[in-house]
């Protein structure tokens, strides 16, 4: 079994971790944000699933993977229209919204692709990826990391950024005032509602995002129920974060590497029932919680809708 | 009459309120309220718990909007739709509950409303501190975060704030409740060189003696209606102790010296009595927000109050706790009747007679959400008469609350009433009401009047001594000197985490108090 | 998560109008669940129009086969039996301010637990002791999965979101292995456990279809609503949900109560999984995560924690699910229709439930 | 009277449901009578949808997936009225319970001949997104033909996930590393997720260049192909509910296990233009030997045991 493990088959689990990671990437961080500011967004997972069905029909019908991202993004944005209006604006429940959402999504979608691909089940052509000069004639780890659509080399680009928001900007000090103590920002001058809107938003154009990319890279094509709780591990990433971009990119690719050794071991021909392989990320998470288990540091107001002057 | 003068619109106010009427679920807070501010004077806001105060200035900082009458800024009609209308206007409040994100450090506090794209602008808002704290004479640090600094800290990085941003209608809404003697008194200095540069204040405050002392003007509310005013001529012409008559007369309706200046009724403590509550040699740790707290020894007798006095965050709130059981300790003893308690629970101890009134009334004192009367019986879920065999006996619990809060004169539209609806200072009567029931030995008392007014404050004070006066054993943590002088036996200082001297309540106890406060020996 | 006292409570028993109030009380709180269903119908419906279907054909068929037919409603009322208990479960957690989102976890492994067990059982002791054990263990196998949650929450702070979600990750994929690796029937090729005659299985009610597990369900969530509305015990754990500290304060044993809450959230969740094996599937299939969990908890929200709205809710979900699966049958709609509808149901009552709370508080000026 | 036929997903996947119903469909028109279709009922309870069928009047329940065999013959007993149901040899009751257990080991274990002959890299992948009976019996035949027509063949076994039914991704994901693997043709079994895989195969080259080919299975995936579909092991269900129907008719309903084999074409392997027709014949001539019982093809349902031989034939 030596010979198995050629430098194409290393590096294309490699490579196959990364294109699993990035929408959990995308989904993490666009959750961190809403948590940031005070909102648990439970609907991502119906965001995601609107970004992968709008950004698949985007691409498809134009053939620009391009502005299948910006649909997808579009798509999940529209979902976050709704919920910023019912969660932040009127303050209804977060966890019913978001949990109707995501059913009313997966329902939706699941319809839209019956009436339209049920018979064609059309697929996209292979994506064309940016060649990084000499990383990529790195043995291995170059054609893995570095030949790679340009989107990823973004998504990884909009780790450091959203860490440089969040350390360095007024929007940074805003956000997290508004998921710590909104009042004090109000008072401050700062509409909560606004900067609270401004968040949801966001995550439901990285959620969306993340779903197109699901959908037109990691499979090329769209089915009901693509994401299979994808939106879920970005939420359980993003409290894991504790409010650091970096470390969804470390958990995402945790889950990613997890994904492809699975993959290797039975490739390799390795006789472990895949349930229990498939429990391995979790439990490497759950293991860390109990031996390094802080105390949380979710924002205070987390998941409590803002009223001025209310008490 | 004053009143029908302030109607007419004055082209020196900066702010005028014309009938300002605000309605809540079963109160009226503001009752056709005129009022006048202008430049260059501190215009005192007076009035008894819930009489509405707060909520006026919520109307004039954009929080809320008036259910009726209309609000006139520099002489036109506006609409103060939000926070930031209002700090646009220049109007800048320090409000009663802190407003700040105890995550962030001062500086970004301070920072916090720039457009948000920018960079924070450090640089320029350290040179701007510079400056105004060296006018002011304040000083702070502007790199702690501010869940570390002490509550008499982040009042003035409130005011700090406010000025900040050009401001020209400061509002302190009981700015001096969390000051030590000393602090009021730079706070009082601060507000004459603010007005004395043009600004208009208004202060509320519960302490006529503050508002004799700094005020250019008085407003009375009480029950949300103005009940009058004393304009800045009248100010001027009577002496300290004739505004206070004149202030209790429009508040009480009665005449009354002083009030404050209680005499303190002699006590007679058995000194050869077994001490009820023994403290030896005890430690806490320090943590992020708080010193340690090392080798601290009192003895209190049945029947004695002794005091803590201090400036905030030296420890008092550590010590309070590491006593009722809530923080751990590293060390030392606490026997009370002379049985060992540092192992027990918070509620084997309260069961034992140890009762805790924390300063934090909304934070833990109470549940918020939960109706007034179920909020009397916090400490006590499943005890009878008001629980049986574990269930709730709501007839039981009501009647004994709609009791209490007679007795305790708690202002509240319904004992359903949600606690955290109440005025500040009627929740304190909750708190109160709750640990002096009956079965109390030992009483830790940690800052018991803040935010009462003076009504309140003088009937708390008596229910505190009466208690002494039935052979309990007091424990009083003040910042406010003058009420330890008027209550304890004795008093303990307290400095960064230590027990730096006790005094015997004597004659000279203000001047070797204030000498340990400040770091001399007694 | 505030507990929202009534408007009409400030009646006493004693005043004579508060059966009046009452009434008024139940009559306003039907239309304000009827109307805003209605409404969400008629949203839906314009969906339905536009993918060329009848609305009123379909809600018809909803009605009749999810509620007005005699077999429609045993079914819907079987349906019920699970969804009450994890209901009861999520009151217990959500009032006392844990998110238990393990629902799904706690569930399937109650259910496999139940299903390896009662078909050995029965062989050895009278068919009611079985269940009975069979119902135990079912409970604390779900309890014991939450130990890992309820004791990080209680001692290291630990956000139970996060554990719980995971440990519904694990749970769903233990099950699976226990049903593939450990229990499985050697009698099948298909990977499930062995079957539990229907005979054996919980008895139905009367001359029909209906498990009795409805009737189990019911008094579950009563049981909780009364617990935690009337008792001492069930104000500790509101404490502990509305405000820790104050909980810390008054010397409740927060960590103590915690674990408790996990305990009997959870295993709530595993009887759950145990009255839908035992009543109704008589086994495990592999791979079977009927995932009621999640539709659940906005149901527990809309109902603000109180069990007899949640008994309502959680029927009215039944019958859509129910209902929905017939006439999209009937009309050619896919299956997936019913989430939308369901979907647009939950925003919809929640959008009137606020409406509500704004009219109650101006009226109440 | 009628038929009911009950799927887990929508019949419209080029697979185990569109298969079932369109069979069912004809084999309904075939003895003129009507049919009912119940699809996208997922894998929960289908007590409901039976009891509700069998009370409009069904004369004959097609339960039309395994996870319905422990529900429908209950519902049987219940409400007499006749069922049938997947992978229970065992369940058969005279004039109630009636058992198709489908396999099409037999058409894998061509397929797997024909994908050792046509490799080029001599290295073949298998890749699944579960562990289904049905799906282990014929990833257990694929790669004993491969090893029967050439030991030197490697073969490689992959499973998505567990229940990754819908995870298209983790299909493409999946295949590519086999392919990057060596692998130049997949025999891919998968729900939603094969068509992850078939997109992985139409985006992805082979170790030399040229094409990756794919062998699907039970149905027939030639409308949406892009010239990547190297076979399909396909059945045809539709002579197994013609004689259920039959058997209704003649009293001997719940006798006898139905099935499907190369015998009758109701497992066939799918002849496409990029199979060459010398490598057919041949394929043709062994689908002869496997029906005379020359070549025993013995189907394995176990998963364990499916890996066990996948490990044993990795080496
Ligand atoms: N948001 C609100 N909701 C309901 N009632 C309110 C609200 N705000 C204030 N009230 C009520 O209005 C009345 C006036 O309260 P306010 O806080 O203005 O009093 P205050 O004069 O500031 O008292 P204190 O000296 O105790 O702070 C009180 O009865 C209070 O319960
Ligand atoms: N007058 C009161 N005295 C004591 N406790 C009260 C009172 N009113 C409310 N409570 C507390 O608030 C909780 C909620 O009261 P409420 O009557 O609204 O219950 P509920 O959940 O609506 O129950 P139900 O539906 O059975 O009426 C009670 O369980 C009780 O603990
Ligand atoms: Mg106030
Ligand atoms: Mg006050």
């Amino acid at each position: 079994m030596t010979g198995l493990f050629s430098e194409v088959f290393l590096s294309a689990l490699l490579f196959g971790a990364v294109t699993a990671a990035i929408p959990l990437l995308l989904a993490g961080l666009g959750e961190q944000m809403s948590e940031k500011a005070g909102v648990l967004n439970i609907g991502i997972e119906g965001m995601m699933l609107a970004g992968a069905y709008l950004g698949f029909v985007g691409a498809f019908y134009s053939g620009s993977l391009w502005l299948g991202f910006f649909t997808g993004a579009a798509g999940g944005i529209a979902v976050a229209l709704v919920m910023a209006l019912l969660c932040v604006r009127i303050g209804l429940n977060q966890i019913v919204i978001g949990i109707a959402l995501t059913l009313g999504l997966e329902g939706l979608t699941a319809l839209l692709h019956h009436f339209q691909f049920s018979r064609s089940y059309p697929r996209l052509p292979a994506v064309d990826v940016t060649v990084i000069p000499l990383l990529s004639d790195i043995p291995v780890i170059g054609p893995a990391l570095f030949r790679q659509h340009l989107i990823v080399y973004l998504a990884i680009a909009l780790v450091f950024a959203m860490g440089h928001i969040y350390r360095r900007t007024q929007l940074g000090l805003n956000l997290q005032a508004a998921g710590d103590k909104p009042a004090a920002l109000d008072v401050a001058g700062i509409d909560v509602m606004r900067t609270r809107t401004i968040a949801v938003l966001t995550t439901g154009a990285l959620a969306g995002l993340g779903g197109a990319f699901l959908a037109n890279v990691g499979a090329g094509l769209f089915i009901p129920f693509i994401t299979n709780g994808a939106g879920f591990l970005g939420i359980v990433l993003a409290m894991l974060a504790r409010g650091r971009p970096v470390w969804v990119l470390f958990g995402a690719l945790l889950f990613g590497v997890c994904l492809s050794l699975t993959t290797a071991m039975q490739v390799a021909g390795i006789n472990i029932p895949t349930d229990i392989i498939q429990m391995l990320p979790f439990l490497a998470v759950m293991i860390m919680l109990v031996l390094f288990g802080r105390r949380a540091s979710l924002p205070a107001a987390l998941g409590i809708p803002y009223e001025r002057g209310a008490r | 009459m004053s009143i029908a003068s302030s109607l007419s619109v004055d082209k020196r106010d900066i702010v005028a309120l014309e009938g300002v009427t605000k309605r809540f679920p079963g109160v009226v807070a503001n009752d056709g309220v005129d009022l006048a501010i202008r430049p260059g004077e501190v215009h005192v806001l007076l009035g008894e718990n819930g009489a509405g105060k707060s909520t006026l200035i919520g109307m004039l900082s954009g929080l809320q909007q008036p259910d009726e009458g209309r609000i006139l800024v520099d002489g036109e009609p506006t609409a103060i739709t939000s926070p930031r209308h209002a700090l646009a206007l220049g109007i800048g409040t320090v409000f009663q509950h802190m407003m700040l994100v105890p995550t962030l450090t001062v500086a970004e506090n301070l920072l916090l409303g720039g457009p948000w794209w920018q960079r924070p602008k450090t640089e320029e808002l350290e040179a701007r501190v510079a400056e105004i704290t060296r006018t002011l004479g304040i000083t702070v640090r502007l790199h702690a975060k501010v869940s570390e600094l002490s509550l008499g800290e982040q009042q003035q990085v409130e005011i700090l704030r406010a000025m900040v941003r050009n401001t020209r209608l400061l509002i302190l809404d009981e700015s001096t409740s969390m000051l030590t003697p000393k602090g009021i008194e730079e706070l009082g200095a601060l507000m004459r060189r603010l007005v004395g540069q043009g600004l208009a204040i208004v202060f509320i405050t519960h302490k006529l003696k503050e508002a004799a002392a700094f005020g250019d003007r008085i407003s009375v509310l009480k029950l949300g209606r103005k009940v009058g005013e004393i304009p800045p001529e009248r100010f001027r012409a009577l002496g300290e102790q004739a505004i206070i008559s004149e202030i209790v007369e429009l508040m009480f309706g009665k005449r009354k010296d002083d009030p404050e200046a209680a005499e303190r009724p002699v006590r007679v403590i058995h000194a050869e009595a077994a001490p009820l509550l023994q403290v030896h040699d005890l430690a806490v740790a320090p943590t992020d927000e708080a010193p340690c707290l090392s080798s601290i020894s009192f003895d209190i007798r049945p029947g004695e109050i002794f005091g803590i006095a201090g400036i905030d965050g030296n420890g008092q709130k550590q010590l309070a706790e590491a006593l009722a059981g809530q923080r751990a300790t590293m060390g030392g003893s606490v026997r009370l009747e002379g049985a060992p308690i540092e192992a027990l629970s918070v509620g084997e101890r309260r069961e034992r007679g140890l009762r805790y009134l924390t300063d934090d009334r909304l934070g833990e004192g109470t549940v918020g959400t939960f109706p007034v009367s179920i909020n009397f019986f916090l400490k006590q879920v499943g005890a009878a008469p008001f629980w049986r065999k574990g269930v709730e006996q709501r007839a039981e619990i009501d009647k004994r609350a709609a009791q209490i809060v007679r007795e305790y004169d708690v202002r509240t539209p319904s004992l359903k009433t949600p606690v955290a609806r109440l005025s500040g200072g009627n929740i304190q009567k909750v708190l109160l009401a709750r640990e002096l029931a009956e079965g109390a030995k030992v009483v830790i008392f940690n800052k018991p009047t803040y935010g009462l007014d003076l009504a309140n404050t003088l009937a708390s004070r008596q229910r505190i001594r009466d208690t002494a006066a039935r052979g309990l054993a007091v424990l009083l943590i003040s910042t406010d000197l003058e009420e330890l002088l008027s209550m304890c036996d004795r008093i303990a200082v307290i400095s960064n985490g230590s027990l730096v001297g006790t005094v015997e309540n004597a004659d000279d106890a203000r001047t070797k108090v204030g000498r340990l406060m400040i770091g001399l020996a007694a | 998560m505030s507990i929202e006292t009534a408007p009409s409570a400030g009646a006493t028993a004693l005043d004579p109008t508060a059966a009046v109030a009452t009434r008024r009380d139940i009559q306003h709180r039907l239309l304000m669940t009827l109307g805003p269903i209605l409404a969400a119908l008629i949203i839906a419906g314009c969906i339905l129009l536009a993918v060329g279907v009848d609305p009123l054909a379909y809600y018809g068929f909803v009605l009749e086969k999810g509620l007005l037919s005699p077999l429609g409603i045993q079914q819907t009322l079987t349906r019920m039996a699970p969804l009450l208990f994890l209901a009861a479960g999520l009151i217990v957690a959500f009032r006392a301010g844990m998110w238990n989102l393990g629902g799904d976890g706690q569930f399937l492994l109650g259910a496999v637990t139940a299903a390896a067990s009662a078909p050995v059982f029965v062989q050895i002791m009278p068919a009611w002791l079985a269940l009975v054990c069979s119902f135990l263990i079912a409970m604390v196998v779900a309890m014991i999965w939450s130990l890992v949650p309820a004791l990080l929450r209680a001692y290291q702070g630990v956000n139970e979101i996060i554990t719980t979600l995971m440990m519904t990750f694990l749970g769903t994929s233990l099950a699976n292995v226990l049903v593939k690796l450990v229990f499985r029937d050697p009698g099948t090729t298909v990977p499930q456990t062995r079957t539990l005659p229907v005979e054996d299985r919980l008895p139905r009610l009367f001359e029909t279809t209906i498990t009795s597990g409805l009737l189990l369900g019911l008094a579950a969530i009563i049981i909780v609503h009364l617990v935690m509305t009337r008792t001492a015990f069930g104000l500790k754990l509101r404490i502990v949900g509305a405000n820790p500290r104050a909980a810390i304060h008054s010397g409740l044993g927060v960590p103590k109560l915690t674990i408790a809450v996990f305990a009997i959230s959870a295993g709530l969740a595993g009887l759950a999984g145990a009255v839908d094996i035992l009543g109704v599937q008589g086994n495990v299939r592999a791979d079977w995560n009927p995932a009621y969990g999640l539709a659940v908890i906005p149901v527990v929200f809309l109902a603000r924690m109180n069990g007899f709205a949640a008994i309502g809710f959680v029927f009215l979900l039944s019958v859509l699910s129910i209902g929905g699966e017939s006439a999209a049958r009937r009309l050619g709609v896919p299956n997936h229709f019913t989430l939308v509808l369901v979907s647009i149901v939950l925003i919809v009552l929640a959008l009137a439930e606020y409406i509500d709370h704004r009219y109650n508080q101006s009226r109440r000026v | 009277k009628s038929i009911a036929i009950l799927a887990p997903e929508e019949g419209t996947d080029y697979g185990w449901n569109q298969q079932g119903i369109d069979a069912a469909k004809a084999a309904a028109k075939a003895a003129g009578i009507e049919i009912v279709v119940a699809q996208g009922l997922g894998y929960g309870d289908v007590r409901p949808t039976l009891r509700e069928l069998a009370s409009d009047g069904a004369s004959l329940l097609i339960a039309h997936a395994s996870g319905y065999n422990t529900a429908a013959p209950e519902i049987a007993k219940e409400t007499k009225v006749p069922v049938a149901i997947v992978d229970t040899p065992t369940g058969l009751e005279k004039g109630l319970v009636a058992d198709y257990t489908l396999s099409g080991h037999e058409g894998a274990y061509l397929a797997g001949r024909l994908a050792a002959k046509m490799s080029r890299s001599k290295s073949v992948g298998i890749v699944v997104s579960g562990e289904p009976p049905s799906w282990n019996s014929q990833s257990a035949a694929f790669a004993q033909g491969v090893k029967a027509e050439n030991p030197d063949v490697k073969v490689t076994y992959a499973v998505i996930g567990p229940a990754a039914y819908s995870d298209a991704a983790g299909g493409k994901r999946v295949t590519e590393s086999v392919i990057a693997s060596g692998a130049d043709i997949i025999f891919g079994q998968g729900n939603g997720s094969s068509f992850g895989m078939l997109q992985a195969v139409e985006t992805t080259k082979a170790g030399d260049g040229g094409k990756v080919y794919f062998i699907d299975v039970i149905g027939d995936k030639t409308p949406i192909d892009k010239g990547f579909l190297l076979s399909s092991v396909v059945w045809n269900i539709e002579p197994v509910y013609a004689a259920m129907i039959a058997d209704l008719k003649a009293d001997t309903f719940g006798t006898k296990s139905y099935s499907i084999g190369l015998k009758d074409d109701s497992v066939k392997l799918l002849k496409t233009a990029a199979i060459p027709d010398d490598v057919w014949a041949k394929i043709q001539a062994l689908r002869e030997d496997v029906i005379s019982g020359k070549t025993k093809v013995e189907p394995v349902y176990d998963a364990a045991a499916v890996r066990a031989l996948m490990t044993s034939v990795a080496q």
